[in-house]
């Protein structure tokens, strides 16, 4: 086969500090390559450089033999490249067809030819299973579809490279499942694809070949035969893990920290109930769009409630988000970008964002700047954020699963009673998966509850004390440790339900 | 004069013709005469307006003139200039306090009553049927000491007739025509049958035409729909509506001759090495009317500018 | 954020092996924080040889003057602008309450000029009004001026905050209605006769410095030139105070991510809507001591004070030091030099003699070519970094 | 199911706020002076709305994009002055005098273009001073004088065609027109999806510096043939034309319903705006209140439009909430 795109010592410096050193690497026609490595080790970075997006700062690329140095998304476009990136780049003002042609309508006398759009997007759609009409607002998708309108977009294109960062983050199984067969056939019609994803099981099962990136270096490719995951882990992080999860170091203690009763809230939630003890971590599984995260905004006062008590150590949690905070609750939201930082702000100007009170008497008094900087250093050693200086490098500069760090430490910062993770792990690299987790635990350790939301369903297993299973604003029913079992925690989620009795208390 | 002397001379605003007039006058005179002109433009600002007659005095200036924003802001440039030994002029706008500076007074009440008199009185003259007679007045900009002398004119003229006239329809143009004629085209619809008409500044009448000639109340005295009208300023335009019989009077400020009386005053005090003179000198203005406009045409700036060919440019 | 500036290639670099240190000082002058105050003394002494009296005491004297009025508003609007609002009403703000301070404190009044208004025999007659000769009066006035805009200030910030109602339209609502509402109250009319101690307040020198002859017996006026005054002080209180609110306080941060990001902010329990109502409330304070200053300089109260492009001044000076319009970045020392440079350009516009015919196109022209170095400046930092 | 009645009659109300508060205004108005609702007083309404209106239809390209535009007053004076000199010096006639003074806004936004979209100076700074130079600019060229326009230009603007009156007229076909550009070609569209996200937009491949650019002189084009209309009306441009009508311009539009924030808005944002503030003025010249309370009466019913407008926001925002189960 022949080599559509290779590069040749490439490199890309920000700011004077490397993400991708030096790179030399032939993509085959017609493969499936899997581009795997830590966050921030540079992935896409590099397909930000094929992409266009960001220019290189040493070293070249040739495509179909050709040199290529494309000055802007639009020159890899009209080469055939298409890229999924990693942060969605839909308009959500705009319909999805329009998201679909956004850079090329069809037009008919200088009009937009509606009519021949939406056949197109309703064909795209069609193919991915996702049925909404073309002419729906992207605004209104939930998170897993707008992924999906991504994937038609690069299916229009009809490219002859895709690349795909992280496309199933916010994907249910059956879209996963969707994608996937999609990916084979675009294969079978000699497309090249470049996959980066952190759910190395699913790398490997797609790819013909893996490239493995650690510091912005190739360390290793080759056949994805020759793969296992554990030697794909190692090559990724330069050593053995060893495991996929820490060991729980402690159990739950006996005392009721956190309880909901009966929350109702028309359309949304339905009389929901349970508990969570000191030191327990409670896995809440469901499908996308079961309402886990509605029911976790609404625990921390960001959405209405219409009926049904909540209390936190014997104490009723009412008020708003800021009292909710004072009483010990924290949140960490599934949507980063949009909700959890300060995207143009330093790193430690985030980290500092929850405990900023502590740092001055009252708001008007001085900030104590030389106990806020340690305890920020502290924040960036203790949760192993990769960044430059924190004070002046802007969040936005963080790897993915860094900037998912950076909104956990800023909670760790005032020692929360009970922590609520709404997918604290998407996009996140093993290692940095492993140090999640590893927290999770210290903190249950330390006797604090921890509501744990998740859609990979064997990270709940791996971690959790007991799990929840909600379905279509309900719960279904739950599990302790001992009674886990994958098939059921899925039938629950798919709506089977539970004799009561089995459910625990 | 036996010397060249630099005259800064600081006015609030160059958006009408008057004020272009006289600021033309001003600066053509002076410059003929050998002196330097240095303009400052406050665009209606007061503050603005003493920064820069402050800029003057540090640049070293041997007289200044000033048009002020109005009388309050005026006292106060006045004694900076006075102080600081420059002697100072006032044009056209008086200061509230007169003891102090050169000052050249118009009373804008007063010649807007004088104006809107010979209107009433026009009027009623040719009033049909013994009805009381509906006056409108197209009011200035209120944060415009002039706007608010000129419609205070207005009052105290129609006062004089309280039986024959009711009470005032007002229309407010913020001295902006896009406004005067959105806002006089929905006053005139809301009351079609409007008697006399007065305008605070000539420079309104080609929005006035605008409205009125659809509605056949464009016309000249003695015509069928001429509706008795009137303004103030005395400009070339009114002074070419008073001609062809359109309008009926407007009411005048001696624009040269404040000029004229402003400029000699400060030559002479400077000349003379005064720097805090002090003088008040009246412009009594006076109304231009379908009346008297042939004896006294050439009294009014406007006419003069009309008859050298202003308006065709 | 797409990396769109000019990279500096490795031949560039190789160019200049180890770049002389004088060069290097000067990229560091002109790639930091008081680049407009560079640039304003740049621009300073490139026309001092053409208006040779730019340089002259008096000269420095009155553009320091013009200085702190502006920059006091200015360091509101410097707040209002880091949490991605706007204030159009400072302003209204600023006539409203100069005439309650001159209604309250005039000495005396004439009823040929305000027997019309509504104020007259209910707050002021001919004995002036009720603070007029009352000790600690001016100080009463004041606060009361203060109080004022205060609530007008917070007015503002509740329905922002708590309507969700965009600040343009909220403002510019409370710009129409409080300036008619303060022309109503006087009838178009200002207020004079204000006592001299509140004069003081706005002229008043402290220390002034004469330079000519010791020997000479009576100094003219027009050669003694202030040097340190009230305003000054009041002034560079006031920019101190909101420097350190801004960048030393807990209050300041939440600022700061609330124009970054108003959601996360709300989320990491930030009091958003006290912080916004707070902003628009200093807002409109600073307004206040603006007024406070402007009026007592002109010796009147008056409803037309803020009017006009006061307020493109404002928001300009404060956008040309480098605060953006889109919140998460401003800084009280940026606003300073925007206000110095603002305020030099118009002075410099006085001293060229420019025909009224000229002057608004070459002040648009400076402008832009400000703006101009201030991108260059911008593009270089990028093209350092990478 | 009392609820649903009641949520169908909120979501009536949400959708349609605006226009149900603009139907109030003119009821209100309509009691007090009955000729108030007369067609002669609604068509003077929006004939006056259009000047403002016009330039409001181009100025939410502008905000559109995220942009701003304060150089339109300035246009506004700048632009019919230039056609005033190429119909007086050089006879073009009106239909000559239209197409100039929009060529003529079309050079000024280019002018905004440029310097934003090449040099990257940020838009407010950019029209804040060409709104200074524009006007200067027309200073120099008439010595601050007003300028006299041929008769015929009168004629013009004074007509009407089949009963409909001119600026009517181009209000509509400007109305019409932008939102056809804006919802059916790809410009249009564009224009969105850059308010909506520049740096995707960029990404995306959408050439954002000539969409930008076309956005600029758009507006100034659109600012110019208002100003043209407008003085076409009254046959005299005076110096101090169009000034402070910025604020006016892009009140018109927010009011309407676009965001300064970028991505929200119609053309029909700058129609409803324009003509609802139009109506408060003039309803209020009807009921002949005194001067000095009108524009404090006028700033309350405008606060009032924008705090409905709000309270629809965020209904509208509750009703779009997906729900995952049967309520
Ligand atoms: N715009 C930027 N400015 C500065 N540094 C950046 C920028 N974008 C990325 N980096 C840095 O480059 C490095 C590589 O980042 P990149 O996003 O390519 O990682 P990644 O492999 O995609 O990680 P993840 O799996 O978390 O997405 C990181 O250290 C990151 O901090
Ligand atoms: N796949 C989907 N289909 C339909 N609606 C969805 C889907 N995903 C999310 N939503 C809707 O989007 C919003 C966010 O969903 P929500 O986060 O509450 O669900 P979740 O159970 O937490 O799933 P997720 O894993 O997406 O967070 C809700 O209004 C939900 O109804
Ligand atoms: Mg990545
Ligand atoms: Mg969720």
């Amino acid at each position: 086969m022949t080599t559509l795109l290779s590069f040749q010592d490439l490199r890309k410096e920000y700011f004077g500090v490397p993400a991708v050193r030096d790179l030399t690497l032939d993509i085959r026609a017609g493969d499936v390559v899997g581009v795997i490595g830590e966050n921030g080790a540079g992935k896409s970075t590099l397909m930000n450089m094929v992409g266009g997006v960001v220019q290189p700062t040493d070293g070249e690329m040739r495509w179909q033999g050709e040199p290529y140095r494309p000055r802007s998304p639009g020159d890899a476009t009209a080469r055939g490249i298409a890229f999924i990136h990693q942060e969605l780049n839909l308009f959500t003002n705009l319909t999805i067809a329009e998201n679909i042609f956004v850079d090329q309508f069809p037009s008919r006398f200088g009009m937009i030819d509606r009519p021949a759009m939406r056949q197109r997007t309703a064909d795209l759609l069609q193919q991915l299973a996702l049925d909404v009409s073309p002419d729906t607002d992207v605004d209104s998708l939930a998170p897993g579809e707008r992924q999906l309108v991504e994937i038609a977009k690069a299916l229009h294109r009809d490219a002859e490279l895709i690349i795909f960062d992280e496309p199933t983050t916010s994907l249910t199984p059956r879209e996963t499942a969707r994608l996937f067969e999609t990916i084979e056939r675009l294969k079978a019609d000699g497309k090249t694809i470049l996959y980066i994803s952190h759910i190395l099981g699913d790398v490997k099962r797609l790819s013909d070949a893996i490239v493995v990136l650690r510091d912005g270096e190739l360390v290793e490719q080759g056949a994805a035969a020759d793969f296992d995951v554990p030697a794909m882990i190692t090559a990724m992080i330069g050593r053995a893990l060893g495991g996929l999860y820490p060991e729980r170091t402690s159990e739950p203690r006996d005392d009721v920290l956190f309880s909901a009763r009966g929350l109702t809230q028309p359309g949304i939630l339905e009389d929901v109930s349970f508990d969570i003890r000191a030191g327990e971590i409670l896995g809440l599984f469901g499908l996308m769009g079961s309402g886990r995260s509605e029911m976790a905004r609404i625990v921390f006062g960001l959405d209405p409630l219409e009926r049904g008590t909540l209390a936190l150590q014997g104490r009723p949690l009412t008020g708003g988000v800021r009292q909710r905070i004072a009483s010990g609750l924290a949140f960490v939201t599934e949507d980063r970008r949009a909700e959890g930082l300060l995207m143009d702000a330093a790193i430690a100007d985030n980290l500092s964002l929850v405990a900023i009170e502590e740092f001055g008497r009252t708001p008007l008094a001085f900030l104590d700047k030389t106990r806020l900087a340690r305890r920020t250093g502290q924040m960036q050693a203790d949760m192993l954020i990769k960044a430059g200086d924190i004070r002046t490098q802007p969040a936005r500069a963080l790897s993915g699963g860094n900037q998912q760090k950076v909104v956990i430490g800023k909670w760790l910062m005032r020692h929360p009673a009970l922590f609520i993770l709404d997918e604290p792990t998407r996009g996140v690299d093993v290692g940095a998966k492993f140090e999640i987790y590893a927290l999770a635990d210290r903190l249950a350790a330390a006797g604090s509850g921890v509501l744990f939301i998740s859609s990979e369903l064997e990270e709940l297993t791996g971690m959790c004390d007991r799990i929840m299973v909600m379905n279509r604003g309900e719960v279904m029913g739950g599990f302790d440790r001992a009674a886990f079992s994958d098939r059921d925690i899925l039938a629950m989620a798919f709506g089977k339900r539970v004799p009561a009795d089995e459910v625990a208390a | 004069p036996a010397s060249a002397a630099t005259i800064c001379f600081a006015f609030q605003d160059l958006e009408t013709e008057f004020w272009v007039a006289g600021h033309t006058a001003i600066t053509r005179t002076l410059e003929e005469a050998g002196h330097t002109v240095i303009e400052r433009n406050a665009n209606e600002d007061a503050n603005r307006q003493l920064e820069q007659v402050r800029d003057c005095i540090a640049q070293g200036v041997d007289g200044i003139i000033i048009i002020p924003q109005d009388g309050e802001s005026a006292v106060t440039i006045v004694n900076e200039a006075q102080d600081n030994d420059v002697p100072i002029a006032v044009f056209n706008r008086p200061p509230s306090d007169l003891s102090k500076g050169i000052v050249v007074v118009a009373d804008n009440a007063s010649i807007a009553s004088q104006a809107v008199d010979f209107l009433a009185k026009e009027a009623i003259a040719s009033r049909d049927g013994d009805g009381k007679l509906t006056p409108m007045i197209i009011v200035g900009d209120l944060g415009d000491p002039n706007a608010v002398g000129r419609k205070d004119g207005f009052y105290a003229a129609l006062e004089n007739y309280p039986d024959d006239f009711n009470t005032p329809i007002e229309v407010a143009s913020d001295w902006d025509a896009a406004t005067a004629l959105a806002n006089l085209e929905a006053a005139v619809t809301a009351n079609p049958d409007i008697d006399l008409l007065f305008t605070s500044s000539d420079f309104l009448f080609p929005t006035i035409r605008s409205v009125f000639e659809p509605r056949g109340m464009w016309a000249k005295r003695g015509e069928e729909g001429h509706v008795v009208m009137g303004g103030l300023d005395g400009d070339a335009t009114a002074c070419q509506l008073l001609k062809d019989g359109y309008i009926d009077s407007t009411g005048v400020q001696d624009l040269y001759f404040e000029a004229e009386a402003a400029l000699s005053a400060i030559l002479a005090a400077i000349e003379a090495g005064e720097a805090q003179p002090n003088e008040v000198i009246e412009d009594p203005g006076f109304a231009l009317t379908s009346a008297n406009l042939a004896e006294r045409e050439m009294d009014m700036w406007g006419c003069v500018l009309l008859s050298e060919g202003f308006l065709d440019q | 954020m797409t990396d769109s500036g000019p990279r500096a290639t490795v031949s560039g670099r190789d160019e200049f092996p180890a770049a002389p240190s004088v060069r290097q000082r000067a990229m560091r002058l002109f790639l930091s924080d008081y680049f407009v105050l560079y640039l304003s003394l740049a621009y300073f002494l490139v026309l001092v040889p053409f208006l040779p009296t730019l340089s002259n005491p008096a000269n420095l004297a009155n553009i320091l003057s013009n200085m702190w009025p502006l920059l006091v508003v200015a360091v509101g609007q410097t707040f209002v602008l880091t949490i991605a609002g706007i204030d159009l009403s400072q302003g209204s703000v600023v006539g409203f309450t100069s005439v309650i301070g001159a209604m309250l404190l005039a000495t005396s009044a004439s009823p040929d000029v305000l027997s019309n208004a509504p104020i007259w025999g209910l707050i002021i007659d001919e004995a002036g009004g009720p603070l007029a000769n009352v000790p600690g009066g001016v100080l009463v006035a004041i606060v009361a001026m203060v109080a004022a805009g205060a609530m007008i200030g917070a007015a503002n910030g509740l329905a922002i905050a708590h309507f969700r109602m965009p600040p343009f339209m909220v403002t510019l609502v409370t710009m129409i209605v409080i300036s008619a509402f303060a022309i109503f109250l006087t009838q178009s009319e200002n207020i004079r006769n204000l006592p001299e101690s509140y004069i003081q307040l706005g002229k008043g020198d402290i220390v002034s410095v004469y330079f000519g002859e010791q020997a000479e017996s009576r100094i003219p006026r027009r050669q003694i030139h202030s040097f340190i005054t009230y305003p000054m002080l009041i002034a560079v209180s006031v920019a101190i105070l909101a420097h350190v609110l801004l960048n030393s306080t807990v209050f300041g941060r939440q600022v700061f991510a609330i124009g970054t990001n108003r959601r996360a902010a709300e989320i990491s329990g930030i009091p958003v809507r006290r912080v916004i109502v707070l902003v628009f409330t200093i807002s409109a304070i600073c307004a206040t001591i603006g007024a406070l200053l402007y009026s007592t300089r002109l010796e009147a109260g008056r409803p037309t004070l803020g009017d006009g492009n006061f307020l493109l001044d404002v928001i300009g000076a404060t956008v040309i030091g480098g605060t953006s319009l889109f919140g998460g970045k401003g800084k009280i020392i940026w606003t300073v030099f925007g206000v110095f440079f603002f305020v030099l350009l118009s002075n410099t516009l006085n001293l060229m003699n420019l025909s009224s015919f000229h002057i608004d196109m070459v002040k648009g022209a400076v402008i832009v070519a400000a703006a101009l170095l201030d991108v260059l400046r911008t593009r270089l930092i990028r093209g350092e970094a990478s | 199911m009392n609820g649903s009645a009641r949520d169908r009659a909120t979501a009536v109300l949400a959708r349609h706020g605006t226009l149900l508060l603009f139907l109030l205004i003119i009821f209100v108005f309509g009691t007090q002076v009955p000729a108030f609702i007369g067609p002669e007083n609604l068509g003077n309404i929006i004939k006056q709305a259009s000047f403002i209106g016009i330039a409001a239809v181009g100025m939410v390209f502008v905000l559109l994009t995220a942009g701003i535009d304060l150089s339109v007053g300035s246009v506004m004076y700048l632009g019919p002055l230039i056609a005033g000199f190429a119909m007086r010096d050089y006879g073009v006639g009106v239909a000559g005098g239209l197409v100039v003074a929009v060529a003529a806004g079309a050079v000024m936004g280019s002018i905004n273009a440029f310097l934003i979209v090449v040099l990257k100076v940020v838009p407010f700074i950019v029209t804040l001073s060409t709104l200074f130079f524009f006007r200067g600019f027309g200073a120099y060229l008439t010595s601050s004088r007003q300028f006299d326009f041929p008769e015929e230009i009168r004629t013009f603007g004074l007509s009407s065609v089949l009963g409909v009156p001119t600026p009517i007229l181009f209000f509509a076909v400007v109305a019409l027109g932008a939102h056809v550009v804006l919802s059916r070609t790809a410009f249009g569209r564009q224009v969105y999806a850059i308010g909506n996200d520049e740096a995707a937009a960029a990404k995306a491949g959408i050439r954002v510096g000539r969409v930008k650019a076309g956005v600029y002189v758009t507006c100034s084009s659109l600012a110019a043939l208002a100003g043209f209309v407008l003085i076409a009306q009254i046959g005299r441009l005076d110096t101090g034309f169009g000034e402070g009508r910025e604020f006016d311009v892009i009140a018109a539009a927010v009011l309407g319903g676009a965001s300064l924030f970028g991505g929200v808005g119609t053309a029909f944002s700058a129609v409803i705006g324009a003509t609802m503030i139009q109506a408060v003025k003039i309803g209020l010249v009807f009921t002949g209140i005194n001067l000095y309370l009108q524009p404090m009466l006028q700033g309350l019913i405008i606060f009032a439009a924008v705090f409905l407008d709000s309270l629809r926001a965020s209904r509208l925002e509750m009703l779009r909430r997906r729900f995952i189960r049967p309520r």
